[in-house]
């Protein structure tokens, strides 16, 4: 199956092309069906590889397909590298995938961009399985830049409307700054180890003796790379307007694949970062910020999305401080149950809003329990699982990172765990908002509620189901189990740890353990205390609120920051050098010349007189300098 | 007894220098065309003289049969130069070199 | 020699012609003569005759007169409509062909005095042409003109003869060299050398000895203009770089500074004062300065380049301007006027001459591949190996700024428009030269091994 | 044999061409135009991949100056050739549906153009070199001076005056080399020998000379200011011909001429050289942001793009001029296919002020894809042909200098910007009075999208085989160079 | 002795009269100046031993281009004193540049060295025969040449002269 490994993201791009060339004229039925029909192909040989991949003492496999860009001693080849960690996220995407695929065939059903929108999501998939698929930076960056592009295409989906534009060239702007640091990395990696191909630079990183400034660089160069992708501070401000797209696509390319693209590039980098501690600290801090900064936000975000899309930001903070500790594993597990639980809640929130008309706002709905069973289990399941509820999956995705925060610092640790009450809290403000209480929605909107097709709720349930056994391959020593996810993953991490060892006694796990469910459990109760015993609703706009509280409903009025202090910047500074420098200045001197002449010609002219008495003056004068010049 | 034995070259090549600058500066200083002409005919007269002085100097009669040519180019100028005065002042009746600036610029 | 005799008889019998009343036929017996008379110059490639220690008929001559001759062919052709309409036309032929009878001694000189006589008798004639429309003032005046600077000039030309004359007690300017060579030379010899520069930087019209120049070239008719901005132009540099290159190469660090300022300004002055005139013909004028200074590159380079730089620049800045002289006569007289407006949308009604004059323009402006790129391109490399490298870099300049005034005419051509959509008409005759013209001009832009390799 | 027939078939089609009356002079002009590529891709075929100079022709032309005709293609001209010959016959397409008046001197002018940047292209020797470099200055004058738009006059002489002197001043430098050939000749290998055995400060002269010919035909900031009018006021094919391969011959001469003939003096200034090609990037790139006439970001961009591209080359390592040789035909490509798309929405809607525009996609969803395959080639996309020659060059100019690459690198996102900005206002949104009524895209005209659309993605997934032509000598020029530097 | 002094008067003559003709304000006495300059010079001629162009000076001068003026003059009508002047600050001008030239040509030519000054002098060098020797055997060319130019010049002087047949 592994010598196959081409025909995964091929599939989804031959469904790409016969969707995109004779989508028009093809059935929605057909169309569907091609799509997910690709993705299911590409999962069921992805699973094979992974089965394969398990079976045999080979972990790592090399595909070569053709030679691609060569100069001098820069030869890369257009090939896959086949091992535990790119088969796992290719199982993630390519599973998840085929599920939102299925998903949306009943959610864009009425969509005029039908067959466009499921050639995006192909042209996607095939881009993300690039990426993890490449066997060298350079594939991993053109898939990088090919799902930055669908996810510019599936944001702006809704081209009319200037928002979502605005929306879409957002995403793709801030996520170029983060590419180019990620393409100087590339390049500085080149440039210090002769090759960009994984085996030939972390078989000498290993080895690698002398500046580790240089490894720095190149972590922190990456590092830029996974900011601008994985939407951390300060490049997040994208992720939360890319809701923008549909709903689907919020859950399969902002939630659950495309961003978490910079951990699966850090990852796979783990040994440059595990040489460099300094770019780990960087991360960590980066992570456990963004983390706390976003669920602030959440905190106070009406629209059932944005929410989703700061919890998001949030638990990428999370994945991040995990790298930044030297979690690898622990990154990757949070990556696959925050798939699950992620795309559940988003595939729960399209069902929300396909069941409320498109309404977004959750001080709108409440009360939709009754109507929308499925949905409702489905997303409280979720909740709980990415509250980190015990025995959900969450829990010991973010139970792993918490114990090697605090091995590594205690304030990590604090931040950390302050960060999970805070999700604790806005996830169960935004689930008893939306599903407690009563309906405070439009008469139309409650005569019109009605469960979601089956096309939609049997991905919810098995994704529901996912995120509640998911954390199953993780399961902690301490509490018993085995961790089968890092036994998988040991042969890609296997240089970082033996350069970071891990020693936490398991009375501290238990403790830490403790305290983590304890402090979830009191968030839960606050956001019960306020949401349904109190049925505390959240400010109308135009309500004044308290300075803090607006600052943080504003979303700390960082975009407003940005606009001022870059984008408004670089066009005055643009109209400056056009109209100034450009036009008046560089231009100015080269016309200056013609000018000049013309002046000049203009004062030379009056010395022809017409007049003979004058000429002959200046020829004897001439006479005389000549001769005096020469002879004396 | 001729004066060149007597006399140093270099008065002669003074005397000549003194009088072609007084037709330079006719040409100069008078506003008649006919007078500027004259004056042109001065220089010329002034080189002749200095021809000559070095001829009887060099004991060399290729400079007196110099003289010759120059006369011969003088007369010819004179004579076409006359005749372009002369259809100047038919149509502008003035011999005022001042009066000829129509072409400038 | 063969050349002057012929050229001296063809004189003498156009002449003839108006006693013998055969007015008809003198027109093609002069094209015939000068073919003939070409013919037999070019025969002499090769035998370096020298005739009574008096002219010295070696390769330079006959190249520089076998241009002038053909030249003046190309210029009868030109100027045939001229002729036409004057009651004189055997006096014109006669007096233009003395004139060139004097441009050959002044290629062929091997003596001060044939020198002296050569520029006269050159001058003489033009003086009268310039002033040959004698009910217009302006030609009137450019005679006055050009005859007052001219004499004048004369005059210390003839100063500079004297007193070389009495630094080395001879005419002949090999015995000259001779003398300047065993170093005996005195500052009597030096005021000399450098009043003669000044006589002849007059006839070439360098600066500041130009003032004469765009005024008659204006005023003159403007056959006479193409035919001072050619010929005369091309025999007065001929006998400069004769008499510089084989009498005072000895003494060149006496005048190579004055003729490098020299090149310098005629080379900025008249290009830049170009730039604003709007008569035609004055800024041709403006531009034959300014192609002085081009040319005073290659004298001033003075070295095995020279010769035949400045053979190949006369060339084709000839055939450039015979071109040009014939298409603005053409223009001035259909349209009224010589102003560069009066050849707007000339393209559009006829786009053969449009095409014509933009060929002559190029070649002017020195754009390849054309004649006038490959003559300046190589006086540049003659200059550059003499080590004026700054002066080329002036020329650049100036090249620059030259391309500035005659694109004007192109733009005005090929982009204005002009409300008299008829087409001017044109002779065969004239029709034939502008083709011959136009090959020549590219021919000589492509396989200039031919002109430049001969000396 | 075929370096000739190349040179001078699109001549002999152009004076063919005059003689044609009427409108069958467009179908006669793209035939010669298509012959011509099947002449190159001949050459293609015969080609054998490695360094050495092949195709070679030496006539003795001049021969009392050492000026020969001296021709022949290595990689590095074989790709530009191939650049040329591909765009030509798609330039003329373009404009299938216009009606010049005049046509046959149109077209023919357009070969003539050809004719002459071929020649370039394949010159050895150095006159040859400059009397094409020259030759192909006078159809393009034309070509924007008879056909132009508003202030042509003006535009275009300054345009050709601003070149021309750049020319000279190369003139100048090749005469000044031409003194120290042994024995006076201007074949490129004695001018090569004759640069390098100058001292630094020589070397410096005749870089200054040279490059401030090859910096004005790209144009290299500060000297561009002739570019955007030139390139706005041009007509379409004139522009075409103007940025897809004219300027090219200005990088081309930094390859070809500049490198070999004075490392020392590349070495020397390519500190300051870089920089202000560096600089040129930001400075364009920020100042297309803020343009609202299309055409006009596009020839903002196009100077960004060569700015890059100039760098690149003067890092003198095989990544940049490997990179260099790939982004001059991606650029062509690319802005052709761009400048394309600005003519065909100005014949529709009459104008190309971005704020009026809109919406066109919902009219026209074919062209909005074509539109953005080309704008994303334009942006260096990956899986794009602009990605390899991006990434190449900068990673020539990072190993220069990581900080000039950091800033160069910047281009990649401010060409994002302004590209994704005027696909927005031009393509997305609702339909204006202006957009409304787009008509569909003419066989033709979807015919040279569609072309230069999968050339796009061609190149950019498969490169190989032009890197393969030009690898070999580029390896062999940056060694030369390296050997030349002492490095 | 007395050669010396005949030299210094005909030199003051010469220079004094020259100056006359410049500065004279009627025209008829500028020629008339000219015409005892052309004396004076001639007297120099027959002093350097050059007997036989001191005749032609007379002749050809005095007798035939200086007459041709006058002639002239008196056509024109010029024998007034009806020149305009110049203002004050040209004719300075015009004094100082031809001093200037004067201070540089003496400057330079006063010390001038001869270098082929014959130790034997030969007092019939300006004799007819001598001179007739050296015309017609060294000179015969441009002597013949330069009937071309007096040709050209009547041509010239014919052509401008006579009326334009209409």
């Amino acid at each position: 199956m592994i010598k196959l490994v081409w025909l995964v993201p091929l599939l989804p791009l031959i469904g790409f092309m016969i969707i995109g060339f004779f989508g028009k004229k093809l059935s929605k039925g057909l169309v569907g069906t091609i799509a997910s029909g690709a993705v299911l192909g590409a999962f069921a040989v992805s699973l094979g590889i992974f089965f394969e991949l398990g079976g045999q003492t080979e972990k790592s496999v090399t595909i070569d397909l053709f030679s691609w860009i060569t100069a001098g001693k820069l030869s890369i080849p257009f090939s896959f590298l086949v091992d535990p960690l790119s088969s796992l996220f290719l199982l993630i995407i390519t599973g998840i995938g085929f599920l939102i695929h299925l998903y949306s065939i009943g959610y864009m059903h009425d969509d005029e961009g039908f067959s466009r929108f499921f050639a995006y999501l192909n042209l996607f998939v095939f881009f993300m399985l690039l990426l993890v698929l490449g066997s060298n930076y350079l594939i991993m960056f053109v898939g990088w830049e090919g799902v930055g592009l669908c996810s510019y295409l599936l944001i702006g989906f809704w081209f009319k409307n200037t928002a979502y534009n605005n929306a879409a060239k957002k995403a793709f702007i801030m996520n170029r700054i983060g590419d180019l640091g990620f393409l100087l990395g590339i390049i500085l990696i080149f440039v210090t180890f002769g090759s960009i191909s994984y085996n030939e630079v972390f078989e000498q990183a290993k080895h690698f003796i002398g500046d580790n400034s240089v490894i720095t660089a190149i972590a922190l160069l990456l590092f830029i790379g996974a900011m601008g992708k994985s939407a951390q501070l300060p490049l997040y401000t994208w992720l939360p307007d890319a809701m923008a797209g549909p709903t689907p696509v919020s859950a399969l390319i902002h939630a659950a694949t495309m961003v978490t693209a910079g951990i699966y590039m850090v990852s796979r980098s783990n040994i440059l970062y595990t040489l460099s501690p300094f770019a780990m600290e960087v991360v960590a801090v980066v992570g456990v910020c963004t983390a706390l900064f976003a669920a602030t936000i959440g905190l106070a975000q009406n629209d059932i999305k944005k929410v989703l899309a700061y919890s998001t930001v949030s638990q990428l903070g999370y994945m991040f401080l995990a790298l930044g500790v030297g979690a690898y594993t622990g990154a990757v597990f949070h990556v696959m149950t925050h798939a699950f639980f992620k795309a559940l809640l988003f595939l729960g929130a399209g069902s929300v809003i396909h069941a409320m008309s498109g309404e977004q706002d959750i001080r709108k709905m409440g009360g939709l329990k009754k109507y929308i069973p499925i949905t409702h289990l489905t997303f409280l399941l979720g909740t709980l699982a990415i509250v980190g509820f015990p025995g959900f999956s969450g829990f010991f995705s973010k139970d792993e990172i918490l114990a090697h925060a605090w091995e590594h610092n205690k304030l990590l640790w604090f931040l950390g765990v302050l960060g999970a009450a805070m999700t604790t809290f806005y996830m169960f403000r935004l689930y008893f908002l939306t599903f407690k209480g009563s309906f405070r929605g439009t008469h139309d909107q409650e005569h019109h509620l009605h469960e979601s097709p089956k096309s939609m709720t049997i991905p919810l349930i098995v994704l529901a189901v996912l995120s509640v056994v998911g954390g199953l391959i993780g399961i902690p020593e301490v509490l018993g189990g085995h961790h089968y996810l890092e036994a998988y993953l040991k042969p890609v991490f296997e240089d970082s740890s033996l350069r970071l060892v891990h020693h936490l006694s398991h009375e501290t796990e238990y403790i830490l353990m403790g305290v983590a469910i304890s402090v979830m459990a009191l968030a839960m109760y606050f956001a019960y205390n306020k949401y349904v015993k109190n049925k505390t609703l959240p400010a109308n706009e135009g309500e004044t609120l308290n300075p803090i509280h607006n600052l943080v409903y504003k979303k700390y009025l960082i975009d407003e920051l940005y606009e001022n202090v870059i984008m408004k910047p670089i066009n005055f500074i643009g109209e400056a050098l056009h109209k100034v420098v450009d036009n008046q200045i560089v231009d100015g001197i080269v016309n200056g010349f013609g000018s000049m002449v013309t002046g000049v010609s203009g004062v030379i002219r009056k010395a022809q007189s017409g007049n003979i008495g004058f000429y002959v003056f200046v020829m004897v004068i001439s006479i005389v300098l000549i001769l005096f010049t020469q002879l004396f | 007894m001729s004066a060149i034995q007597i006399i140093p070259i270099n008065w002669y090549i003074l005397l000549s220098a003194v009088l072609f600058t007084i037709g330079v500066l006719g040409v100069l200083f008078r506003r008649n065309a006919i007078i500027i002409f004259m004056s042109v005919e001065l220089m010329l007269n002034a080189v002749n003289l200095l021809l000559v002085a070095f001829s009887t100097y060099l004991s060399d009669s290729a400079g007196q049969v110099f003289v010759f040519f120059i006369m011969a180019v003088a007369a010819a100028e004179v004579a076409v130069g006359l005749a372009i005065l002369m259809s100047v002042y038919r149509n502008t009746k003035s011999t005022d070199i001042y009066m000829l600036n129509k072409l400038k610029g | 020699m063969k050349a002057l005799i012929l050229l001296s008889s063809l004189g003498v019998i156009a002449l003839l012609a108006e006693i013998f009343s055969f007015k008809k036929l003198v027109y093609p017996l002069v094209i015939i003569g000068l073919i003939t008379t070409l013919i037999f110059n070019a025969f002499d490639w090769g035998t370096d005759i020298t005739y009574f220690n008096m002219m010295r008929y070696d390769d330079f001559a006959v190249a520089f007169s076998t241009v002038l001759i053909g030249v003046s062919i190309l210029w009868f052709v030109m100027a045939d409509g001229f002729f036409k309409e004057e009651s004189n036309m055997t006096d014109y032929f006669s007096l233009v062909i003395f004139s060139l009878a004097g441009a050959v001694i002044m290629v062929s000189y091997s003596n001060m005095a044939m020198l002296f006589l050569g520029i006269e008798i050159l001058s003489i004639p033009m003086y009268v042409l310039a002033g040959s429309k004698k009910d217009d003032v302006l030609s009137n005046e450019a005679g006055f003109k050009y005859l007052i600077m001219g004499a004048f000039a004369t005059g210390f030309l003839l100063f500079g003869i004297a007193l070389i004359y009495g630094a080395t007690a001879s005419f002949d300017i090999v015995e000259i060299a001779q003398v300047v060579s065993t170093g005996a030379a005195s500052t009597i010899f030096y005021v000399g050398l450098l009043l003669m520069l000044v006589g002849l930087s007059f006839k070439v019209s360098a600066v500041p000895f130009h003032f004469w120049a765009p005024d008659v070239y204006q005023g003159a008719p403007t056959p006479v203009t193409a035919y001072m901005a050619t010929i005369v132009k091309t025999a007065a540099f001929a006998a400069f770089l004769r008499l510089f290159y084989t009498c005072f190469q000895g003494s060149a660090g006496t005048w190579t500074s004055i003729v490098v300022v020299m090149a310098g300004l005629t080379l900025l002055v008249g290009n830049i004062t170009a730039v604003l005139q709007t008569s035609t013909k004055r800024m041709l004028a403006y531009s034959s300065i300014a192609h002085a200074g081009y040319m005073l590159l290659g004298l001033v380079a003075l070295n095995g380049y020279s010769q035949s730089s400045i053979l190949m620049y006369t060339l084709a800045y000839s055939v450039g301007s015979i071109t040009s002289f014939g298409v603005l006569g053409y223009v001035a007289k259909a349209r009224g006027g010589d102003s560069i407006d009066s050849f707007n949308g000339l393209a559009k009604t006829n786009p053969f001459l449009a095409f014509v004059m933009t060929v002559a323009l190029l070649s002017l402006a020195g754009i390849p591949p054309t004649a006038g790129f490959f003559a300046k391109y190589y006086i540049f490399t003659a200059a550059f190996q003499a080590g004026h490298a700054w002066l080329v870099l002036v020329a650049i300049l100036a090249s620059l700024i030259g391309v500035y005034y005659y694109f004007k005419i192109i733009i005005a051509m090929y982009f204005k428009h002009n409300n008299n959509e008829s087409a001017i008409e044109l002779s065969f005759n004239h029709k034939l030269l502008f083709v011959i013209t136009v090959l020549l001009t590219i021919a000589l832009g492509l396989m200039p091994d031919f002109v430049i390799g001969l000396l | 044999m075929i370096t000739l027939l190349l040179i001078f078939f699109p001549l002999v089609a152009a004076l063919m061409l005059l003689l044609v009356k009427g409108e069958q002079v467009k179908k006669i002009a793209l035939g010669a135009a298509i012959v011509e590529f099947a002449i190159s891709m001949f050459a293609v075929f015969q080609f054998q991949k490695n360094a050495d100079t092949q195709f070679e022709l030496n006539y003795a032309w001049i021969k009392s100056m050492g000026i020969n005709f001296h021709v022949g293609m290595d990689g590095i001209s074989l790709l530009l050739v191939i650049l040329t010959t591909f765009l030509v016959p798609i330039i003329i397409l373009t404009s299938f549906n216009k009606q010049y008046k005049n046509p046959s001197a149109f077209y023919s002018l357009i070969l003539a153009m050809q004719f002459a940047l071929i020649g370039v292209f394949v010159s050895l020797d150095g006159f040859l070199f400059y009397i094409f470099w020259e030759l192909a200055l006078i159809p393009i004058y034309f070509i924007c001076l008879l056909w132009g738009g508003d202030d042509r006059a003006r535009i275009t002489f300054k345009f050709f005056v601003y070149t021309l002197a750049g020319s000279l001043l190369m003139l100048a430098g090749l005469i000044y080399l031409y003194q120290f050939t042994p024995n006076h000749t201007f074949d490129i290998k004695a001018l090569y020998a004759a640069g390098q055995s100058l001292d630094v400060v020589h070397q410096g002269y005749v870089f200054w000379a040279m490059f401030m010919a090859f910096a004005i035909k790209m144009p290299v900031f500060p000297f561009h200011t002739w570019q955007p009018d030139t390139y706005t006021t041009a007509p379409t094919q004139g522009t075409m011909l103007l940025s897809g391969i004219m300027l090219k011959m200005g990088t081309y001469g930094v390859i070809r001429w500049l490198l070999p003939i004075a490392p020392l003096g590349v070495e020397h200034y390519a500190h300051l050289a870089i920089t202000l090609a560096v600089i040129g990037i930001l400075y364009a790139s920020t100042i297309a942001i803020v343009q609202k006439d299309f055409k006009r970001l596009i020839a903002y961009s196009s100077i960004a793009h060569v700015g890059l591209i100039a760098a690149g080359i003067l890092a003198g390592n095989v990544q940049g001029v490997q990179g260099s040789m790939i982004q001059m035909l991606s650029h062509g490509v690319n802005v052709v296919g761009l400048f394309f798309i600005v003519d065909l929405i100005q014949t529709r809607t009459n104008t190309r002020d971005l704020h009026s525009l809109g919406g066109i996609r919902n009219v026209n969803p074919q062209f909005a894809v074509l539109f953005l395959i080309v704008l994303l080639g334009s942006v260096a996309l990956p899986l794009t042909n602009g990605f390899i020659g991006e990434f190449l060059l900068l990673n020539g100019v990072y190993q220069y200098s990581a900080w000039m690459a950091a800033f160069a690198g910047i281009s990649v996102i401010l060409g994002a910007v302004y590209m994704l900005r005027s696909y927005q206002s031009i393509m997305l949104g609702e339909t204006n009075a202006l957009t409304s009524s787009f008509a569909p895209l003419t066989g033709n005209e979807k015919a040279v999208l569609v072309i230069i659309c999968a050339a796009i993605i061609a190149f950019g997934v498969f490169p190989k085989p032009l890197l393969d032509i030009v690898e070999p000598s580029v390896i062999k020029l940056v060694d030369g160079f390296n050997l030349a530097i002492g490095k | 002795m007395i050669t010396q002094y005949v030299f210094y008067f005909l030199s003051f003559l010469a220079i004094m009269f020259g100056l006359m003709v410049v500065l004279s304000k009627n025209p008829i006495h500028s020629v008339l100046y000219l015409v005892l300059t052309f004396f004076a010079i001639a007297g120099h001629y027959v002093l350097l031993n050059a007997q036989f162009l001191a005749a032609v000076h007379i002749i050809v001068y005095a007798g035939a281009i200086m007459v041709l003026f006058l002639f002239v003059i008196m056509l024109l009508n010029l024998n007034k004193e009806t020149e305009p002047h110049k203002n004050v600050w040209l004719k300075l001008s015009a004094a100082v540049a031809s001093g200037l030239l004067l201070v540089v040509l003496v400057g330079s030519l006063k010390n001038a060295e001869m270098i082929a000054a014959t130790n034997t002098f030969d007092p019939n060098v300006g004799l007819i025969e001598n001179l007739g020797k050296t015309l017609f055997k060294e000179f015969l060319l441009p002597f013949e040449v330069a009937s071309l130019l007096l040709l050209g010049a009547m041509v010239g002087a014919v052509l401008l002269g006579k009326k334009s047949i209409k």
